[in-house]
């Protein structure tokens, strides 16, 4: 009975391992088994051969245990066993021998600990990402760019990220491309992340921050060096002004209040994120949602139904609750947004 | 705990020949180490973290405070004396002893309050700066622990004023004796760590 | 003031005034396996919640504070308490005393405890339970959004009633132990309850100030972890963590004790290397104040300190392996009966392993950088808290139920009740290794469809139903036997430790004359003597009682003579005014004093009155 | 562990004339504390000496008010264990923070490194032994 059971463990552990391995990025866009960078690469290299020792000493001391169980169970007539007491050498032995084998993880356990710790070399770019409940700021010092919840860099070149906070204890994670490193309030931590090849890496905050923390995502956008020039030259263009009809909802709303919009009179709102190239991004709300008409509808006709809690609030009285805007208005505003190249 | 662990509850033949309550007693001085270690950390976290003023150098009296401290120290004295009266049997003397350290703790607790009214007159609050905080807080909640301690003294008066408190009961001063001995050497360190060091020259 | 002490001895006024340690255990564990039904409840609506992306049943507020109350629940209201249940019940029958050494103070620390959990729960109906998790990080706690007021005080309640019960155990066992009962004969789960108890005095008062502290800033302003004036909130990290991983080992050590106690006794072997089990148990103790930093790994403490924090922990590792080995050790060439209550230990042994080896993947700190905040690491603290504090408990309350009720519960119920619950327990929390491994952050309320994650949620939600199915079987198994079951007789399992030579349940005196111990399993070698090469030869039939041997000295005559002490209001009077100091800290300062004085009359009608008429 | 009765206890503890005299050394110790933060010393000296004397009045306190010299030494060994857990954490923590001064690190460290392994021998003798 109970060798039957064992036998079925090692069975789901055998089904979880298939899965782990055949786990492939694509379909799983946050899997931190298939590393797409060097640093996630530093951390899976070393993660893989412990977690198979791990899984050999699991196979072996469990394969022990259910020997130990068929061989020992009690038959009928089987005389009362001989009392052994201990055994020192035994005991000395498997005090040692796993004493050893972690000894042997700790030195390179601690090597990747400092090489990951380090201020990448090289042709570096600086990125300074700033944790709000519950979307992201994204600075670029040197470029002069400022945007929201995507973090475009060029492929193939270290970005040193420098994290902090403006509320609460936020984490940055994008696992394809690094590890997890927290953002502190009065604490600056940093973090080195890389992409081998163009293309989208999903990350998200991975400490709890509040009623909408499950909706604080954001993306790393790798681009070609060249493309990665363009849009930072793109970024710091202004976009046209809003036309009457859009700039009246906006007024009527408050948006300035809260967001800054690049050369339009009364935006310069620092609560929310900057939105002048609002057009140009692929989500919204946090990472939380495509940036497409159908979510933008919906977000204007309650923006705390669809992420709990976020600071926007723009029912009459700038209440939480139904905007109250009508069709015509809504599509005004996206329209506008949406022509924030 | 002093309260709880009544030498009535001390069983009279144990393992080790002690007494449960003093075992008692003692393993929650132990564990008060590090309630008082936390908050003591804290202070000197925070030391010179503040953003704004009063700092220690604006507000401390120090020659004040060393006489409080002064008294305070020279209250286990009494205690002790109280305890090796009891244990004699002269119970006139136990009183007088009990009653002279209540008073003193009385002086250095009502010092404590002046000076807290000082230093809230001066424009240091819990709410000012770290330095208010983590001063008012740590230094309260000894206050505190100080109170607590006469509380006891004074029951144990009580108690031996209505003849409840004969020589047998001797462990019973001793119980109180070992906490308020313990409230004395955290004021020790609290006068050399958050008093005399930060403000040192 | 002297007024009438309580006479009841039958009824609800004897239990709400006993003194007994027997009745408290009781009381301590009734109250743990409701809470265990409500923290589990809070479970299965989580899962509902995250069986299919972007989840709809519950709304982000209430599946926080599900989350956080689940944590809390699990913790301090139910594997914490079923350890005092164990400790209260078995500690002094183990060690041969008639009752722990401060009655009342153990009468005392149950209410208190009742009282915090009432408390805590009491938040859902006032404004909200907490919602900014058990861990509680600061500055999130601060925000009025998390409720964590109520979950600062409740703990400090909390707090009080495991620190009073753990200077209680831990002065039993150093004072009441039988006559020749040397600290090296005491059964290993004695020994571990020694461990736990010191943890405990001195863990608690580092959470204590770090509680006091947010209650502080929440209540009257001050500013500890408030980055707006220069504080540090990793400040609370640490204090939290000082005391969390301490506790980690407070939640496990009992497990570790009962299975001890249950292999040697069904494997009919002593156990194997007893002085390394008992010093591993006392080494963990001792590295687990030196780990808690672990926790922390992705705060940004540097690398040196993330280096020391990781050859701690990957050492800490070592002693805890040893256990398992001895363990193993134990079952070999034994004569292994697969009764549930080894079935039970089994489980723990099986499933511990596997928590024990996760633990060790994210001591290596860069793969932590990857794990922690992930379902990974809900998998391994499940492992180690469910498939090892809770299988291990369970081992506990089938081996000793015999001995509390003087009934069996049913050996083939019992059987499903395992089987269901293993395999229940492997198919909800398996998939979370993946899950995490694969990108699932914790404590969110919904998940992206697009992150394939849809399978294995789904897959571990299923598997959480079978372990409430379990559960339902266990309760099945009580109510079916608790008046048919077959009478256990006063050692039903041929056990090796003294609580075996006393009828079932036991006589509220426990023992009519203490007995007197002259080695490790006492009881065991009254009815066995070893022969060469340590073959047993059964001592000759009756032996067992002819050669018992009497304390001189000692109360006698069917316990009639036996003083015990009486039982007491002031104990339940005394922590009935702490909740209420408690509410009137958030609500009103007459409470505040109404709360005091009952506090204070309560104490002081408990000192002027002897323990004992 | 010697199975010590309250009887031989109290024949062991010492009388007023005692009490009084260590109460004497508290106060000279309390005035020197007083005066050295008025006279002008190097920070760092002034903080060992403070940290020195802090340490001789707890330890007097401890040893003969709280009776920890003459008492069973298991009373003894439950304090110590608190008072050097708390040391060795806290200090751990503030390292940690880089909040300690170099001379309150010195003076911590240096008590820690005297102390630590006196204790570590003491409980390491009691394990062996064991009360009862």
């Amino acid at each position: 009975m109970t060798a039957r059971s064992k036998a079925w463990l090692a069975v789901t552990a055998a089904t979880g391992l298939t899965f782990l391995l055949s786990a492939c990025g694509s379909s799983r866009p946050q899997d931190s088994l298939s590393p797409q960078g060097p640093e996630a690469r530093k951390i899976d290299v070393l993660f893989k051969p412990v977690f198979w020792i791990a899984v050999g000493v699991f196979v072996l001391v469990e394969g022990l245990l259910v020997y130990a169980l068929v061989r020992f169970r009690h038959k009928p007539g089987r005389e009362v066993p001989a009392q052994v007491h201990g055994n020192r050498r035994l005991e000395i032995g498997w005090t040692i021998l796993p004493t050893l084998l972690l000894a042997g993880i700790a030195v390179p356990t601690i090597g990747t600990i400092f090489s990951l710790a380090g201020k990448p070399a090289g042709n570096v770019l600086e990125v300074t990402v700033t944790g709000h409940q519950w979307w992201w700021q994204v600075e670029y010092p040197g470029l002069g760019v400022v945007t929201a919840n995507e973090v475009h860099i060029p492929a193939g070149r270290p970005v040193y990220i420098t994290l902090s906070s403006k509320d609460v204890i936020h984490s940055f994670w994008v696992p394809r491309l690094a590890g997890t490193q927290d953002l502190v309030p009065n604490r600056t931590n940093h973090l080195t992340i890389q992409a081998d090849e163009p293309g989208v890496y999903l990350g998200q905050c991975k400490e709890f921050c509040g009623i909408s923390h499950a909706n604080m995502r954001f993306r790393v956008i790798a681009q070609t060096e060249d493309d990665f020039q363009a849009w930072a030259r793109q970024q710091i263009q202004l976009p046209a002004p809003p036309g009457a009809e859009a700039l009246a909802v906006m007024q009527q709303v408050g948006c300035g209040g809260c967001h800054t919009i690049g050369g339009v009179e009364g935006f310069g709102g620092i609560i929310g994120p900057d939105l002048t190239h609002f057009g140009g991004r692929t989500t919204f709300a946090g990472g939380m949602l495509e940036n497409n008409e159908a979510n933008l509808t919906e977000w204007f006709r309650d923006p705390q139904h669809v992420k709990p809690g976020n600071d926007m609030k723009i029912a009459p009285g700038g209440l939480p609750g139904p905007s109250g805007l009508s069709d015509d208005q809504i599509r005004a505003l996206i329209v506008y947004l949406e022509s924030l190249q | 705990m002093a309260v709880h662990a009544q030498p009535s509850e001390h069983s009279t033949h144990t393992s080790t020949g002690l007494s449960n309550a003093k075992l008692g007693m003692w393993a929650f001085l132990g564990s008060e180490c590090l309630l008082f270690g936390a908050l003591i950390s804290t202070f000197l976290l925070y030391r010179g973290k503040s953003l704004s003023g009063p700092t220690p150098k604006d507000v401390y009296d120090i020659p004040y405070t060393s006489v409080s401290s002064f008294v305070l120290l020279m209250s286990s004295l009494t205690m002790v004396l109280a305890l090796a009266a009891i244990q004699r049997g002269d119970h006139p003397k136990l009183r007088v002893s009990l009653m002279a350290t209540a008073l003193l703790g009385m002086t250095f607790i009502s010092g404590q309050v002046y000076e807290f009214t000082r230093f809230v007159q001066e424009g240091l609050s819990v709410r000012t700066n770290l330095f208010g905080t983590s001063f008012f807080v740590l230094t309260g909640f000894h206050g505190a622990h100080v109170t607590g301690g006469i509380i006891m003294l004074l029951s144990l008066f009580g108690m031996s004023l209505d003849g409840r408190l004969p020589t047998e009961k001797a462990e019973a001063v001793e119980l109180v004796g070992l906490y308020w001995h313990f409230v004395d050497v955290v004021w020790i360190v609290i006068f050399t760590v958050v008093y005399l060091i930060p403000t040192g020259k | 003031m002297r007024f009438q002490r309580p006479t009841a001895t039958t009824g609800w006024w004897s239990w709400a005034t006993t003194v007994d340690h027997k009745r408290i255990g009781i009381m301590y564990g009734v109250t743990a396996i409701v809470f265990f039904v409500v923290g589990g409840s809070e479970a299965l609506l989580m899962r509902l919640q995250l069986a299919r992306p972007n989840g709809r049943i519950l709304t982000a507020e209430a599946y926080n504070q599900l989350f956080t109350m689940h944590g809390l629940t699990m913790i301090f209201l139910v594997v914490m308490p079923l350890g005092a249940a164990f400790f209260n019940y078995m500690l002094p029958l183990l060690i041969g005393a008639r009752d722990v050494a401060f009655p009342r103070l153990n009468a005392f620390s149950y209410w208190v405890f009742l009282f915090g959990g009432l408390f805590l729960y009491s938040s859902f109906l006032l404004g909200g339970a907490p919602s900014g998790g058990w861990f509680g990080y600061a500055p999130l706690s601060e925000q009025p959004s998390s409720h964590m007021i109520f979950y600062s005080l409740g703990l400090l309640v909390l707090g009080i009633s495991s620190t009073v019960a753990a200077i209680n155990f831990a002065v039993t066992i150093i004072n009441l132990r039988a006559p020749g009962m040397s600290l090296m004969r005491m059964p290993v789960f004695v020994w571990m309850t020694l461990v736990v108890s010191f943890l405990l005095i001195f863990a608690l008062p580092v959470l204590t100030i770090g509680l006091f502290e947010l209650f502080f800033d929440l209540r009257f302003g001050t500013h500890f972890f408030d980055p707006n004036f220069g504080a540090d909130p990793v400040l609370w990290q640490h204090l939290f963590w000082l005391f969390g991983h301490p506790e980690v080992y407070v939640l496990i050590l009992p497990a570790m004790g009962i299975v001890s106690e249950v292999l040697p006794v069904f494997s009919r072997k002593p156990l194997f290397g007893y002085p390394v089990v008992v010093f591993s148990g006392i080494a963990i103790g001792f590295m687990g104040w030196g780990v808690w930093a672990h926790h922390m790994f992705a705060v940004g403490l540097g690398p040196v300190a993330n280096s020391a924090f990781a050859l701690s922990t990957m050492f800490i590792a070592v002693p805890t392996g040893v256990k398992i080995f001895n363990w193993m050790a134990t079952l070999w060439g034994g004569d292994i009966r697969f009764k549930t209550p080894l079935l039970f230990s089994l489980g723990f042994i099986a499933m511990f392993i596997i928590g024990g080896l996760s633990g060790v993947t994210h001591a290596i700190v860069p793969s932590d950088y990857q794990q922690t905040d992930t379902y990974y690491i809900v998998a391994h603290f499940h492992y180690v808290l469910f498939g090892g504090a809770i299988f291990g408990l369970f081992s506990g309350i089938y081996y000793w139920w015999p001995k509390i009720t003087g009934r069996m519960l049913s050996e083939t119920i019992g059987k499903w009740h395992f089987w269901v619950m293993l395999i229940g327990f492997n198919v909800t929390f398996g998939p979370f290794h993946i899950l995490g491994l694969q990108g699932m952050p914790r404590r969110i309320y919904q998940y992206a469809p697009n992150l394939g994650l849809n399978f294995w949620n789904m897959v571990s939600t299923i598997g959480s139903f079978m372990i409430a199915l379990s559960l339902l079987i266990f309760f099945y198994n009580v109510v079916h036997t608790f008046r048919r079951g077959a009478v256990a007789g006063e050692d039903p399992w041929d056990g090796r430790t003294l609580e075996w030579s006393i009828p079932s349940p036991p006589p509220h005196y426990n023992f009519e004359e203490l007995p007197v111990v002259h080695s490790v399993d006492d009881f065991w070698h009254r009815k066995y003597a070893e022969g060469e090469g340590g073959r047993l030869v059964p001592v000759v039939a009756g032996g067992s009682e002819a050669d018992r041997e009497v304390s001189t000295g000692d109360h006698g005559g069917g316990g009639h003579s036996i003083h015990m002490p009486s039982p007491s209001y002031f104990p339940l009077v005394a922590a009935l005014g702490l909740p209420i100091l408690c509410y009137g800290l958030i609500y009103s300062t007459i409470l505040v004093i109404d709360g005091a004085v009952t506090l204070l009359v309560g104490l002081y009608g408990w000192a002027v009155e002897p323990s004992a008429e | 562990m010697e199975t010590v009765t309250d009887k031989d206890e109290l024949a062991a503890h010492p009388g007023p004339k005692q009490y009084v005299l260590v109460a004497l050394v508290l106060a000279v110790a309390t005035a020197m504390e007083v005066g050295w933060y008025y006279l002008d010393v190097p920070h760092g000296l002034f903080v060992a000496l403070l940290m020195f004397l802090a340490v001789l009045k707890f330890s007097l306190v401890a040893l003969w008010f709280m009776h920890l010299r003459f008492d069973n030494s298991i009373f003894k060994r439950l304090f110590v264990t608190g008072l050097l857990l708390a040391m060795a954490v806290y200090l751990i923590v503030l390292t940690i923070f880089g909040a300690l001064k170099w001379p309150l690190l010195v003076g911590f460290t240096a008590f820690l490194v005297v102390f630590l392994p006196i204790f570590l021998i003491v409980r390491a003798r009691g394990r062996q032994a064991g009360p009862g």
